[in-house]
């Protein structure tokens, strides 16, 4: 039993263990202070990944606050799967937009599938279907190197081909080509879903003695993060079996998708929350501190794939595919039927408690006891250092100079070559944007733009970041990046309603990151205020360098519009010699 | 006339297939699940486009072993029209339903475009509405409909007219351009273009209405007591 | 109990895109030396002993699913594994 | 001139949705003696003979082109061909 080669508490808390998982010596105690007792091996992996930043914010919350997140029209804020806006006609609208940099940059095309697979959980968890896809690009210059172009190629390849299969259409999207993302490319992607009002679910675990169940693919030994596992004293060549990249199985998560989009009919769900980033572990205790109540589950039970999986490795696990339900006590059957139809394991894992801990069994021993809100909801919240860089205040006192140009159409035709400016046709002939014939505006125009079937309203969408603005100027480049989402919307005939962001960033450790962070949500924020589009939703990603040096600051903004009626739908091109060209603006 | 549109785990052009015929052609039709274990009832059946079974293996590989395959069989043995897009069609030739195989596309991406036909063969149930040599305008998406078969095949597609539309301008590196292929007795029609998206001028054409026009008006000739 | 692998691979009457560009990127790459490159697939079956003969079932799969015969040949070889 | 087969497959613990769908379906036929499918893909290259040993220019091909390292493993088997 590899269980028996896990470090003893002493020894994790002697031997400083905890430190290989990312956890510091304050979080420890922390966690001892929380447990009373020091944490076995399985505890402290469920807290190193939920106190993790991806996980908890835990320095990104007091910029996030920033945000003006509420609106006449937002029905469900931050903090849910996604952000859900009300579009009239007790229908609504769900979006939200999330990173998968560090997965694509080390296996691009699994990379960047499996981050497609995980923002469309987000949306039909909340009980939404799918209606369409969006993402954000940024890669070094192509023609500095052969690995710049394979990313490019792999990434694109990728999302098609998740996209593609599980038939949601790519409508939109934006790349950028710039040094600063030679080692780390940005894979943004986002996912925009149609419900009605009545449909909409949570991520709760409500009601002693309800059942928990696992539905979805099999739980494998993948994505077990190589900072948060100490593989080496685990077993020998455990790292062998423990490859930190997921695999994506869209035909799996399409059979996924249509028996939950079933299930969320049934009075008997009481909530349902995708296994995203530390899967099992961050479902259930999320689902349980939500709704004030514990969660107990028997890991005997859970489907998996290899055999000799620990608690840990089970509960920290990033397998794809797979959701986690509440369902009424007794009505159990009810839900395996729906997952049977679609040939999908549907198991009974576990109860609501109503004592919120969460509580772990294995092989008839207790293997894990924690209180669920203390994973959830009680990571340690840093104030980062904030200051000014010097290049900013170097920028900011030279003179703005206007390039000089002698031969405007050799200008022009330069801009136009550079990959940058250039058609994205080549990327977006790849995607099925046509898929389930709601496209109305194809990519190539401002914004991607849908069809409501049965209404004469339709939802333009976008994403847009200029990060080298952001750079410069991050506060008035976070304005900019939501005004340029606006007019993207405006100009294909829609109004404006609110928004999504993924901020991608450095190490915010470094105080010159951190007030880029800081700024630019100031201007992004004063751009909502101002245009009456808050954020519902987002994704943070930080730590995007390589070799000490950040990318550009890049905050992206997803935005979605309503047309009201299709009669108002615009697009980019001319129409016809003759009509007169307006400039609007200064 | 009343249509079945066939549903594999992993169709995802089922509700476009479905909705063409209801909204845009005004006729009668249903979804089947790929369990089902007769199609009785069903004048014309669909194989929309998809992945079914995640296009694991082969392409139409896996879905061709379903329970309703063998009641498409029986449904094309009884001259009823069947018609297989883009996976649909790729199902048939596994079925053996349609000679050939398909490739991936030359260029190995996926390709999802408009592009232009020509009707080469406007005798058939699935093209009479159309002129001869008519260009029409409809979108490809797919990676692998790269058709191919052997010289003696190819040889007899000709000759029995069996070659529907074609290319104007090939995408995918396909046999002699062939975008759709009718069996010999000419009721069963395989293409890679999507005329389930072609049905509404919002989505930016309509020229694949006439497709199902054309099984609608042969079905009335041929089952409707003229008055 | 068996392990079977199976060998698919494209007729050699039809032309191969994926080996096609798989040779095309080694000649970029200056790998001139690589004069042709097919792509196939390998599949690895393990096969629990039953009444009828591990050949005939596998033969019988490969001609049924495996293999596609308008376009593929394939072949195989039959392990004995011992059962874990 | 050397005929070269390379196999490269899934790492042990990385998931294969096309051998589970595979095998999915093979169950469905009643093929029930087949307990397990991993699907790999197989190549076949003919190699000129060059300056180089031919092993080591087969390495290298497949731990930069062939072969993802990240999740697939691969081997290779080297014949002598006799040039047509
Ligand atoms: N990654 C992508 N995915 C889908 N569509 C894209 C992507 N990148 C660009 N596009 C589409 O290409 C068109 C042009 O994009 P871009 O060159 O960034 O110009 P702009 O930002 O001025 O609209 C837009 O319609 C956009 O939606």
């Amino acid at each position: 039993m590899s269980l028996k080669l896990e470090p003893s508490a002493e020894q994790i808390k002697q031997e400083e263990i905890y430190k290989s998982m990312g956890m510091t010596t304050e979080e420890f105690a922390m966690v001892e202070k929380i447990l009373g007792r020091l944490p076995n091996y399985t505890e402290l992996g469920l807290f190193s990944v939920m106190w993790s930043e991806h996980c908890s914010y835990k320095t990104s919350k007091p910029v996030l606050k920033r945000f003006p997140t509420t609106g006449e029209r937002v029905l469900m804020g931050p903090g849910e799967g996604a952000g859900v806006v009300d579009i009239g006609d007790e229908q609504a609208v769900v979006f939200k937009i999330e990173s998968h940099n560090h997965p694509s940059a080390i296996e691009p095309y699994q990379g960047a599938a499996t981050g497609v697979g995980g923002i469309l959980r987000d949306i039909f968890s909340m009980g939404a279907r799918p209606i369409a896809m969006l993402n954000s690009l940024r890669f070094g210059e192509l023609d500095s190197s052969a690995r710049t172009q394979y990313l490019f190629k792999e990434i694109v390849a990728g999302i098609a081909g998740y996209g593609n299969c599980i038939g949601v259409p790519t409508v939109a999207g934006e790349i950028y080509f710039d040094p600063c993302y030679e080692g780390n490319p940005l894979v943004n992607a986002m996912c925009v879903g149609l419900i009605d009002h009545k449909d909409i679910q949570k991520g709760q675990a409500k009601g002693t003695g309800n059942t928990v169940m696992y539905v979805g693919a099999k739980t494998g030994r993948d994505g077990i993060h190589g900072a948060t596992f100490a593989s080496e004293e685990l077993t020998e060549a455990s790292e062998e079996k423990r490859p930190a990249v997921q695999v994506g199985d869209p035909f799996m998560e399409k059979l996924l998708l249509e028996a939950c989009l079933e299930v969320v009919k049934s009075d008997a769900l009481i909530g349902i929350q995708d296994m995203g980033a530390a899967g099992l572990i961050s479902s259930s205790s999320e689902m349980a501190s939500k709704a004030g109540y514990g969660i107990e589950m028997n890991l005997d039970l859970v489907p998996q794939r290899e055999t000799g999986m620990t608690p840990y490795e089970m509960m920290l696990s990033e397998s794809q595919e797979r959701m986690l339900l509440v369902v009424q006590v007794g009505r159990e059957d009810e839900i395996k039927k729906i997952f049977k139809k679609y040939d999908l394991d549907c198991v009974a894992v576990g109860k609501v408690t109503d004592d919120k801990m969460v509580r772990l069994f294995h092989k008839g021993e207790i293997a894990a006891e924690v209180p669920a809100d203390a994973l959830a909801e009680d990571a340690p919240v840093y104030h980062m250092p904030s200051e000014e860089p010097a290049y900013y205040r170097e920028f900011q006192a030279m003179e703005s100079k206007v390039p000089e140009i002698t031969n405007y159409e050799e200008t022009l035709v330069k801009l136009l070559k550079q990959p940058t400016v250039a058609s994205k046709e080549w990327v977006y002939d790849q995607y099925d944007y046509m898929v389930r014939t709601n496209t109305v505006v194809a990519p190539g125009s401002d914004a991607g733009v849908l069809r409501i079937r049965g209404t004469r309203k339709a939802l333009a969408m976008t994403t847009d970041c200029n990060a080298r603005y952001i750079y410069l100027d991050p506060e008035t480049g976070g304005k900019i990046a939501v005004a340029e989402a606006a007019r993207n919307i405006v100009c294909s005939g829609a109004e404006p309603l609110a928004i999504t962001d993924c901020l991608n960033f450095g190490n915010p450790q470094k105080p010159e990151i951190f007030w880029q962070l800081e700024k630019s949500a100031d201007g992004m924020s004063a751009a909502c205020t101002e245009l009456k589009t808050p954020v519902i939703g987002g994704n943070v990603s930080l730590y995007n360098e390589t070799n000490g040096t950040a990318v550009y600051p890049t905050p992206v903004v997803g935005m979605v519009g309503l047309v009201k009626d299709i009669d108002h739908i615009t697009t980019q091109s001319f129409k016809q010699a003759g009509d007169f060209i307006y400039v609007l603006g200064e | 006339m009343k249509f079945a549109v066939i549903v594999f785990p992993g169709s995802n052009c089922d509700i476009d297939m479905y909705h063409a015929i209801k909204d845009e052609l005004g006729e009668e039709v249903e979804y089947v699940w790929h369990d089902t274990e007769s199609l009785e009832g069903y004048d014309g059946i669909l194989l929309p486009g998809g992945f079914s079974y995640g296009d694991y293996l082969r392409c139409g590989a896996i879905a061709r072993f379903s329970n309703v395959m063998k009641e498409v069989v029986k449904a094309a043995e009884a001259g009823k029209p069947v018609l297989g897009v883009c996976n649909g069609f790729q199902i048939l030739l596994e079925a053996g339903l349609l000679p050939g195989a398909m490739k991936r596309n030359e260029s190995l991406q996926f390709i999802c475009r408009p592009v232009e036909l020509k009707v080469v063969n406007n005798e058939t149930m699935f093209s009479n509405v159309y002129e001869k040599d008519e260009v029409i305008t409809i979108p490809i998406a797919h990676g692998e409909g790269n058709y191919y078969c052997d010289e003696e095949t190819l040889a007899a597609l000709k000759k029995n007219n069996q070659i529907v539309f074609t290319y104007e301008s090939n995408p995918n590196g396909s046999l002699v351009d062939i975008a759709g292929i009718v069996n010999e007795k000419g009721n069963v029609l395989g293409m890679m273009p999507h005329p389930e998206r072609a049905v509404d001028e919002l989505l930016g054409g309509a020229d694949g209405l006439k497709l199902f026009q054309s099984i609608v008006k042969q079905w009335r000739e041929t089952h409707v007591v003229k008055a | 109990m068996y392990k079977v692998k199976v060998y698919v691979t494209l007729r050699e009457s039809v032309l191969d895109p994926q080996g096609a560009a798989v040779m095309h990127s080694l000649h970029a790459m200056s790998y001139n030396e690589i004069s042709d490159v097919r792509i196939g697939k390998y599949m690895e079956l393990q096969v629990e002993k039953s009444d009828r003969p591990v050949e005939e079932v596998v033969k019988e799969v490969c001609d049924r699913l495996l293999a596609n015969p308008v376009i593929e040949d394939y072949r195989f070889e039959i392990e004995e594994a011992v059962a874990q």
